[in-house]
């Protein structure tokens, strides 16, 4: 678009910062890149309020290889004072660039990632939201959703599945699929859910077929946390009803779609470049949710969802925003039948097993509270994976 | 049991979705190689067809009111077609004219055409600052089965006989057509005796470019149409960067599975289909999933080597395949 | 018929022994003509072709750092067309080196990560190599077998090889080599085991300067290079020679392979520092190009490969600098391929065209029209 | 000119490359007439046919057809104007029946009836007295079964003009005897036909015309009736030949050689050598006459151990060394052993030459494992090409000059040449002589000769029986894979040896006479 190149026509560059965003897809994923680019667009024009020019070098469609190290080289090259990357897997390439002495004054971000805690770098940060509030906001109106098709006799009370199209078997996925199971069952008892992996984090293919697979074998309800809008669309063809991800996915799937959740990377990328533009530090590990706008629900679809959905909607946003209410309340949920008492946050030597910082205090796990990047791995009664070959 | 039943059914149906797409740029490799060209471009036809087809659907429904469902899948059928066909008159001239390898001009056509379609979703999305996706109601039109819903509520064959889009149905129609113009007509004959021998087709008077260029050039169109089904149908109606990588060098093994039937691709596609999602609706606890996903592939070599092995001589490429021909070539 | 006294407008002929400037000549005015039309291409996507040359030239050449990258880009399209040379030669139609590249990848990856600490890094580096190499030679051995015994066709074979051996990177991925559960990533490996750089490039440049001169004394000074060459011009004479067709194939296919793996090894221990799905990221089927075009000539291959790694490279800035998207570069490769394999269409074939006075058939004047026609259609 | 020709052909030129294959051809064709077209290899007969059926076309020159000048661009053309040709390799594909192949690129409108086909295909094989399946699929056919394709397929488009290109190489005598009496029914129906061979007896036989051809020119045309043999090999060769080779004898001649009842079968297991015996002595020539395919080849390479032997013994026996059974030995170690084989098969370039080598690396071919090391040596290569080179006078700009753009001639030169100069024990050689002119024939008998005085075995294949008969010690006759006699080169007829050919056995032999 025009604007991925908005220099100052006055030609003064003082008041200008260039930002490189390097991404894993492009818009046409219409999720997790779209959401992206649509976080730069909003915090542009809002840093622009506040006098401050920012000039991206958007880098589309780069692969967590070594295609990312070139690419955080280009922008590194082209001036950029702040990288952003927006991938999981973009980080290890990533963090060969910034190690490199040459770029040491440059700051680099890895989304949805870890590993800024533990590099011994200064100019690399992690930055993600508690999209987990999201969903779990989702899984009430798909909850009430379902209590309402239950109480109408659509479906019987065992009937009320919810599949859920899930990239890999990874704690970012785990913690918000969980969430969104405890939301659904905080306001439709019996739901329980299935899970399917499909292997890859955008692969419209694969995850229509995973939905169309769930439909098939019987979930009335499909959400997701995969990039594209085709669980949506599959769904919608298989008379499925459906919560989305990253975007409002009501416009493709008008009959199917409820709401979706998304993060707004605006507040963040508003932070960390004037942060960065007035030469301060930003934050190792940043991570906000509903209360700061970080997370944000898309519009709910009046038309098909449950009556008194909008009200309940509220309420819980409302609940989150002020603490009352916690997602992962160890006393709303059990592993094998036992309550949680002990899970660890962290994992400190590298073997990718949490080894430090309790989670579990106060009656809840805590999310995303030690680290942004989410570690909630437990398989929680209620959600049966159907294939755990990715992954454990 | 009835669950079983109605899982298996859904499976087919399923199988079915994927393997159109497959079935189509089958069909169109079979006429190419049926020719005695080998093109390896596929992939790239493919992903041309699956990204102009798409534009064309997409700016169609863009420039009026109320687009009509026919035209829409007849523009998208069109632009795939004409797509491919432009890939393989690329193809054809260099390799029946201009005489280079087969093998190395199909790979720089599947460089190209891959490229050719990633740049033109790319470039559609820069024009349009956003996303390009069909809209639902024309989205609709090309997933859904053009019969009426009772036919579709026939029960257990209802669904897997007339619940399909109708892209299957015109491959369907498509092979029975091929596989009668292959094996009983006239022209299906010198169409098959120039891939068999281009010298001897030459010496009975049969102008051996000519089939050649149509034999690519028609099979590259059909190939096309593949990548746009594939499109519309699985990929959810919107351009995404890994396009439908891989579908087509699966068409090409595929070519091989179905020892260049027409008919035999029917079936081919759809086993083809089922197996490339059979790990979501089979799970086998100790075959890893992306294991699993090799299946496709496990299962073309060995009927290659199978075919090899029993060197039954219906069931061997065209003998010229892959050769150029040059009437003075001693 | 009333055109029955027309010869045709054009008619071919074979030509052999076209002097070797006009040899040249025709490839370079091909590859010009492949950047005007990719110079189209760009035009009609809003972008001074000019411009954008120009940055494609800066982008991948303008820089230090510019040119690491595109000698990044360029050492295993190097490595890997060295490694199909032979084959090709052989008129074995690999298409596998794909395959090959991830098998040796996924070798010498095992040991990047679970021998770690236990061998010094040059030894390991070695090891690694050598892994590699045994593994690329392994997996391109299998189609060769089956070739030699039972001649099954040697291109689909390799093709399908392909997909299999990026199948079990998936499941190493997903599995038993998975970093942080359910990332179906692999931690990078240990800085032991990341080939050294030099000049800035990971070391694996050299390597494939030292393999371009072995592979041209082995292709043209060795027996094995001479019973490569005998097999690829003729089968029967191969055997009347008393060569083992067959044992020479699967030699020579291991050979390729073990080429193949070591760049595998090249790319994963030197660019990515891991091993992914995409490692040969399509190196395989592009070198396969890049043989070709270079007549299997090892020196020639230089300057192809590094045209197309500059293209690609080239092409990234265009993307950062013009909005232009990268697949241009697959583009102008693919239009630049095209020219290429066309040209030799003019190299070994003389176009003969319809004299103007058709009326007179028997005209002695063609004696000399040898020297001419050679002339005139070398412009075309 | 009282008949307007059926084919007329005016100063046909024809170059490939430099080569002129045809230079200025002047021919003409009746009606009612069989015309020969006589020639060496290579003279440009094939060539010159194959502009009549569209597969080249003339650089310059004219061509009419019944007396109006046409211009034939393809072999669509060429049928429109009621011209049909056998080619030498067969056009069929092999995959299709015979009633497909027949069919195959008519134009007879509408969808394909194969009913149809086949019941008019058998129809005019009813009539003209073949006996092929319509139904039967080429591959599953032999060769003369694949022939009579060929000529139903000319016949079923109703050619009026038929060229047969060299149609009784493959044939066995009764094949080519019913050949000729189709023929001969056809040239009754008045059309005319030209026929290419290289037997003399066949010229004489069928032709009422024979036209002969030399390096590319046309020498003449005489009528059959008013020539014979010897005057048209003279018109061939371009002056009168009289061989005459210095024969002399070897002291003491040893076997070398023991062969005992070999039986060898082809890949679809048809027997092609049938209770092979016969011991080759050092300090001979023995001569290995037959019609083409009679077993020649086949028994060379079973010698050589190319071909597998299905039932009996080969005992070698080399100089001052104890015999040893060759069958089961590879190819290399029979070579090794010392048992040369100069195959010299119709495409030369297919079998024991690398046509894009140069002399070096073709001289290579026999000693390229030699020495230690991974290198191979090109220096005694080079030397030994430069010797051939030198002593055989092979026209080539340079030892490195690809041998495919060499003349035939040349290319023969070159692997004759490597063969005799690795002085093996046993030396087989098999139309050594083809297509070379006379004086470089000579040289190459005297080089056998030279071989043969040095203890050599020399087993020479050839076809032209006066050759044989004044070059050979003994000759050894082949009838379909069995040998029907053994001859002394120095008393023998050709008259003997002919009739041996074509019968089998003394039996018959002694029944003729
Ligand atoms: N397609 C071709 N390309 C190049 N040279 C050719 C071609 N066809 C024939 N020639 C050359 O033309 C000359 C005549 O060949 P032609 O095949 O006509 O000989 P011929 O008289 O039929 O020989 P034979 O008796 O062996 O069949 C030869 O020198 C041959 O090498
Ligand atoms: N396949 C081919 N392609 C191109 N030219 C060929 C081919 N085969 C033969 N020729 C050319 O045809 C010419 C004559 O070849 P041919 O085999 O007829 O020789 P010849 O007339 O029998 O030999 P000589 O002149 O030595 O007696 C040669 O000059 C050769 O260059
Ligand atoms: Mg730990
Ligand atoms: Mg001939």
């Amino acid at each position: 678009s025009k604007d991925d190149n908005d220099t100052p026509d006055d030609g003064d560059k003082t008041n200008t910062i260039k930002v490189g965003l390097i991404c894993i897809g492009d818009e046409n994923d219409q999720g997790y890149t779209y959401n992206f680019i649509r976080g730069k667009e909003a915090a542009t024009q809002a840093l622009a309020a506040k006098g401050i020019n920012v000039e991206w070098v958007i880098k589309y469609n780069k692969g967590e290889n070594d295609d990312c190290t070139n690419a955080n080289i280009e922008c590194a090259e082209e001036g950029c004072q702040l990288i952003i990357n927006n991938s999981y897997g973009h980080e290890p390439f990533m963090l060969k660039v910034a190690g490199k002495s040459e770029y040491k004054d440059i700051q680099f971000i890895g989304c949805a990632n870890c590993g800024s805690r533990s590099d011994s770098l200064e100019n690399t940060h992690n930055a993600f939201a508690n999209i987990y509030e999201g969903r779990y906001v989702a899984g009430v109106v798909a909850g009430m959703k379902l209590q309402e098709m239950i109480d109408n006799g659509d479906i019987t009370a065992e009937q009320a599945v919810i599949g859920y199209v899930g990239a890999f078997s990874f704690a970012e996925v785990i913690s918000g699929f969980t969430a969104y199971y405890l939301g659904a069952k905080s306001v439709c008892p019996s739901v329980t859910m299935k899970v399917q992996f499909v292997g890859s984090w955008s692969d419209a293919t694969e995850e229509a077929n995973a939905a169309s697979a769930l439909c098939d074998a019987g979930c009335v309800m499909i959400s997701q946390h995969s990039d594209n809008t085709t669980p949506a669309t599959m769904a919608q063809t298989k008379g499925a009803f459906h919560t989305g991800y990253n975007n409002d996915m009501t416009g493709v799937a008008p009959d199917a779609s409820l709401i979706g959740t998304r993060i707004d990377w605006a507040p963040y990328f508003e932070y960390a470049i004037e942060t960065v533009y007035n030469g301060g530090t930003i934050d190792q590990d940043w991570c906000k949710g509903i209360a700061d706008g970080s997370v944000v629900m898309t519009t709910l679809n009046e038309k098909i969802c449950a009556k008194g959905t909008a009200e309940k909607v509220a309420e819980v946003e409302k609940a989150l925003k002020d603490g009352t209410l916690q997602v992962f309340d160890t006393s709303k949920f059990t592993v094998k039948g036992e309550t949680v008492t002990h899970a660890f946050a962290l994992d400190t030597d590298g073997d990718f097993t949490p080894d430090a910082e309790e989670a579990v205090f106060d009656g809840a796990f805590h999310e995303s509270y030690f680290q942004s990047a989410p570690y909630f791995t437990l398989q929680i009664d209620g959600i049966e994976w159907l294939n755990s070959a990715y992954g454990n | 049991m009835l669950n079983t039943v109605n899982l298996f059914i859904a499976l087919v149906v399923a199988a079915i979705t994927y393997g159109t797409p497959l079935l189509f740029g089958t069909l169109g490799e079979v006429l190419t190689e049926k020719s005695g060209s080998l093109n390896l471009g596929v992939e790239g036809i493919m992903f041309m067809g699956g990204a102009i087809g798409l534009g064309g659907v997409f700016y169609y429904e863009k420039a009026v009111e109320s687009p009509s469902a026919f035209l829409a899948v007849l523009i998208g059928l069109l632009c795939a077609f004409i797509a491919g066909g432009i890939a393989s008159l690329i193809f054809s001239f260099l390799t029946i004219t201009l005489r280079a390898n087969q093998n190395v001009t199909g790979l720089a056509l599947t460089i190209f055409g891959t490229g050719v379609g990633q740049y033109i979703g790319e470039i559609m999305r820069i024009r349009e600052g956003g996303f390009v996706a069909v809209g639902n109601d024309l989205k609709a039109v090309f997933i859904s089965s053009p019969f009426p819903q009772a036919m579709q509520d026939i029960p257990y064959v209802g669904k897997i006989l007339f619940g399909n889009s109708i892209f299957f149905y015109l491959g369907v129609v498509l092979a029975i057509v091929m596989h009668l113009f292959l094996n009983k007509s006239r022209t299906g004959l010198q169409l098959r005796s120039v891939g068999e021998s281009p010298a001897t087709a030459d010496a009975a008077g049969i102008n051996v470019s000519r089939y050649r260029y149509l034999g690519a050039i028609i099979g590259g169109g059909i190939s096309a149409v593949g990548g746009m089904v594939y499109i519309t149908t699985i990929a959810g109606c919107v351009w995404n960067h890994e396009g439908l990588s891989g579908v087509g060098w699966l068409a090409v093994a595929l070519v091989i599975f179905c020892l260049w039937r027409p008919l035999s691709a029917i079936w081919g596609s759809v086993l083809f289909g089922a197996l490339m999602i059979l790990y979501l609706r089979l799970t086998i606890p100790f075959i890893p999933t992306q294991l699993y996903k090799i299946l496709p592939y496990v299962v073309t070599l060995v009927v290659l080597i199978i075919v090899s092995l029993r060197k039954k001589r219906e069931d061997q490429p065209p003998t010229s395949l892959g050769l150029n021909y040059f009437r003075e070539d001693r | 018929m009333n055109n029955s006294m027309k010869t045709p407008l054009i008619r071919l002929a074979k030509r052999e022994g076209m002097d070797k400037r006009t040899v040249w000549a025709i490839r370079v005015g091909s590859i010009l003509l492949a950047l005007l039309l990719g110079a189209l291409v760009i035009a009609i996507s809003g972008v001074n072709p000019f411009k954008a040359y120009g940055t494609i030239i800066t982008g991948a050449l303008g820089k230090k750092t510019a040119i690491r990258q595109t000698v990044k880009i360029a050492v295993p399209l190097l490595g890997c067309a060295l490694a199909i040379a032979p084959c090709f030669k052989m008129r074995f139609w690999n298409i596998g080196a794909e395959g090959q590249i991830t098998a040796g990848a996924i070798a010498a990856s095992y040991f990047a990560l679970y021998w770690v600490g236990k061998v010094p890094s040059a030894v390991l580096l070695l090891i690694m190599g050598a892994a590699g190499a045994v593994a690329g030679g392994i997996w391109a051995l299998i189609p060769a077998f089956f070739k030699a015994r039972w001649n099954t066709n040697e291109t689909l074979f390799t093709l399908m090889m392909n997909y299999i051996i990026i199948g079990v990177v998936r499941w190493l991925q997903g599995g038993p080599w998975e970093g942080r559960p359910g990332s179906q990533i692999i931690p990078m490996f240990d800085q032991s085991a990341w080939l050294p750089e030099v000049f800035g490039v990971h070391c694996g440049w050299i390597i494939v300067l030292v393999l371009v001169v072995v592979m041209h004394l082995y292709m043209n000074y060795t027996k094995h290079g001479y019973e490569i060459a005998v097999i690829g011009d003729s089968l029967n004479t191969a055997r009347y020679a008393g060569m083992n067709v067959g044992h020479v194939m699967m030699r020579t296919m291991f050979l390729s392979g073990a080429i193949s793996g070591l760049v595998g090894f090249i790319v994963a221990s030197g660019a990515n520092n891991t091993l992914y799905d995409g490692v040969a990221n399509g190196v395989g089927f592009t070198s396969i190009t890049v043989a070709w075009l270079s007549q299997l000539n090892a020196f020639a291959m230089i300057v192809i490969s590094a045209l197309l790694a500059i293209l690609e490279k080239g092409a990234e800035t265009l993307q950062t600098a013009m909005q232009v998207p990268t697949s241009i570069s697959d583009i102008v490769t693919g239009i630049l391929l095209f020219c290429m394999l066309g040209c030799e269409f003019f190299i070994n074939y003389r176009m003969i065209f319809r004299r103007k006075q058709a009326e007179a058939p028997a005209a002695p004047a063609a004696a000399e029209s040898d020297q001419t026609e050679s002339k005139e259609d070398a412009s075309c | 000119m009282e008949t307007v020709c059926a084919i007329e052909l005016r100063n046909i030129t024809k170059r490939f490359g430099s080569v002129v294959a045809n230079d200025g051809i002047n021919l003409a064709l009746n009606r009612g007439e069989i015309l020969s077209l006589l020639g060496e290899n290579g003279s440009g007969k094939t060539t010159l046919m194959n502009m009549l059926a569209g597969i080249y076309f003339p650089d310059e020159g004219e061509i009419l057809v019944e007396g109006k000048p046409v211009s034939i661009r393809s072999p669509k053309d060429s049928f429109q104007y009621g011209i049909g040709m056998i080619h030498q390799h067969y056009k069929l594909v092999d995959v299709f029946t015979a009633a497909e192949n027949i069919v195959l690129g008519l134009d007879e409108g509408g969808r394909l009836d194969i009913k149809a086909a086949n019941a008019k295909v058998k129809e005019i094989c009813d009539r003209y007295g073949f006996d092929i399946d319509p139904t039967q699929k080429i591959y599953d056919m032999s060769v003369s079964q694949k022939q009579t394709v060929e000529i139903v397929k000319v016949l079923y488009r109703g050619a009026d003009i038929l060229i047969l290109d060299e149609p009784t190489a493959v044939l066995t005598p009764q094949e080519t005897e019913k050949l000729f009496t189709v023929l001969r029914n056809m040239k009754a129906d008045g059309k005319a036909i030209v026929i290419i061979t290289h037997k003399l007896h066949e010229v004489m036989a069928l032709s009422d015309k024979v036209a002969v051809l030399r390096k590319g020119k046309y020498i003449g045309t005489v009528k059959t009736s008013e020539t014979n043999p010897q005057a048209l090999t003279d018109m061939m060769v371009g002056h009168s030949v009289t061989l005459n080779i210095d024969r002399p004898k070897y002291d003491a001649p040893v076997p070398r050689l023991t062969l005992k009842g070999i039986t060898c079968y082809d890949g679809e297991g048809v027997k092609r050598l049938d209770n092979v015996s016969f011991t080759a002595l050092g300090g001979e020539i023995l001569g290995i006459a037959g019609i083409a395919g009679s077993g020649q080849r086949e028994l060379l390479e079973a010698i050589a151990g190319l071909h597998p032997v299905a039932e009996g013994s080969i005992q070698f026996t080399p100089e001052g060394k104890p015999a040893s059974e060759l069958v089961g030995k590879t190819p290399m170690q029979i070579k090794k052993a010392g048992v040369a084989m100069a195959f010299v098969p119709e495409d030369r370039l297919g079998m024991g030459l690398v046509g894009s080598m140069g002399m070096t690396d073709n001289m290579m071919l026999r000693s390229w494992r030699k020495g230690k090391g991974i290198f191979v040596n090109r220096k005694d290569p080079n030397e030994l090409a430069m010797q051939v080179w030198k002593e055989l006078e092979v026209v080539t700009p340079s030892t490195d000059f690809p041998v495919r753009r060499m003349s035939g001639g040349n290319v023969q030169k070159v692997l004759v040449g490597r063969e005799i100069a690795t002085a093996p024990s046993v030396l087989m050689t098999a139309y050594a002589v083809r297509g070379l002119d006379i004086n470089t024939s000579y040289t190459i008998y005297n080089l056998l000769t030279k071989e043969k005085m040095q203890g050599s075995a020399v087993i020479y294949v050839g076809e032209d029986l006066d050759v044989l008969l004044e070059l050979c010690d003994r000759i050894l006759v082949l009838c379909g894979g069995k040998v029907s006699g053994i001859v002394d080169g120095r008393t023998t007829t050709k008259e003997e040896v002919g009739l041996l050919m074509t019968r089998v056995g003394g039996k018959e032999k002694a029944a003729h006479e």
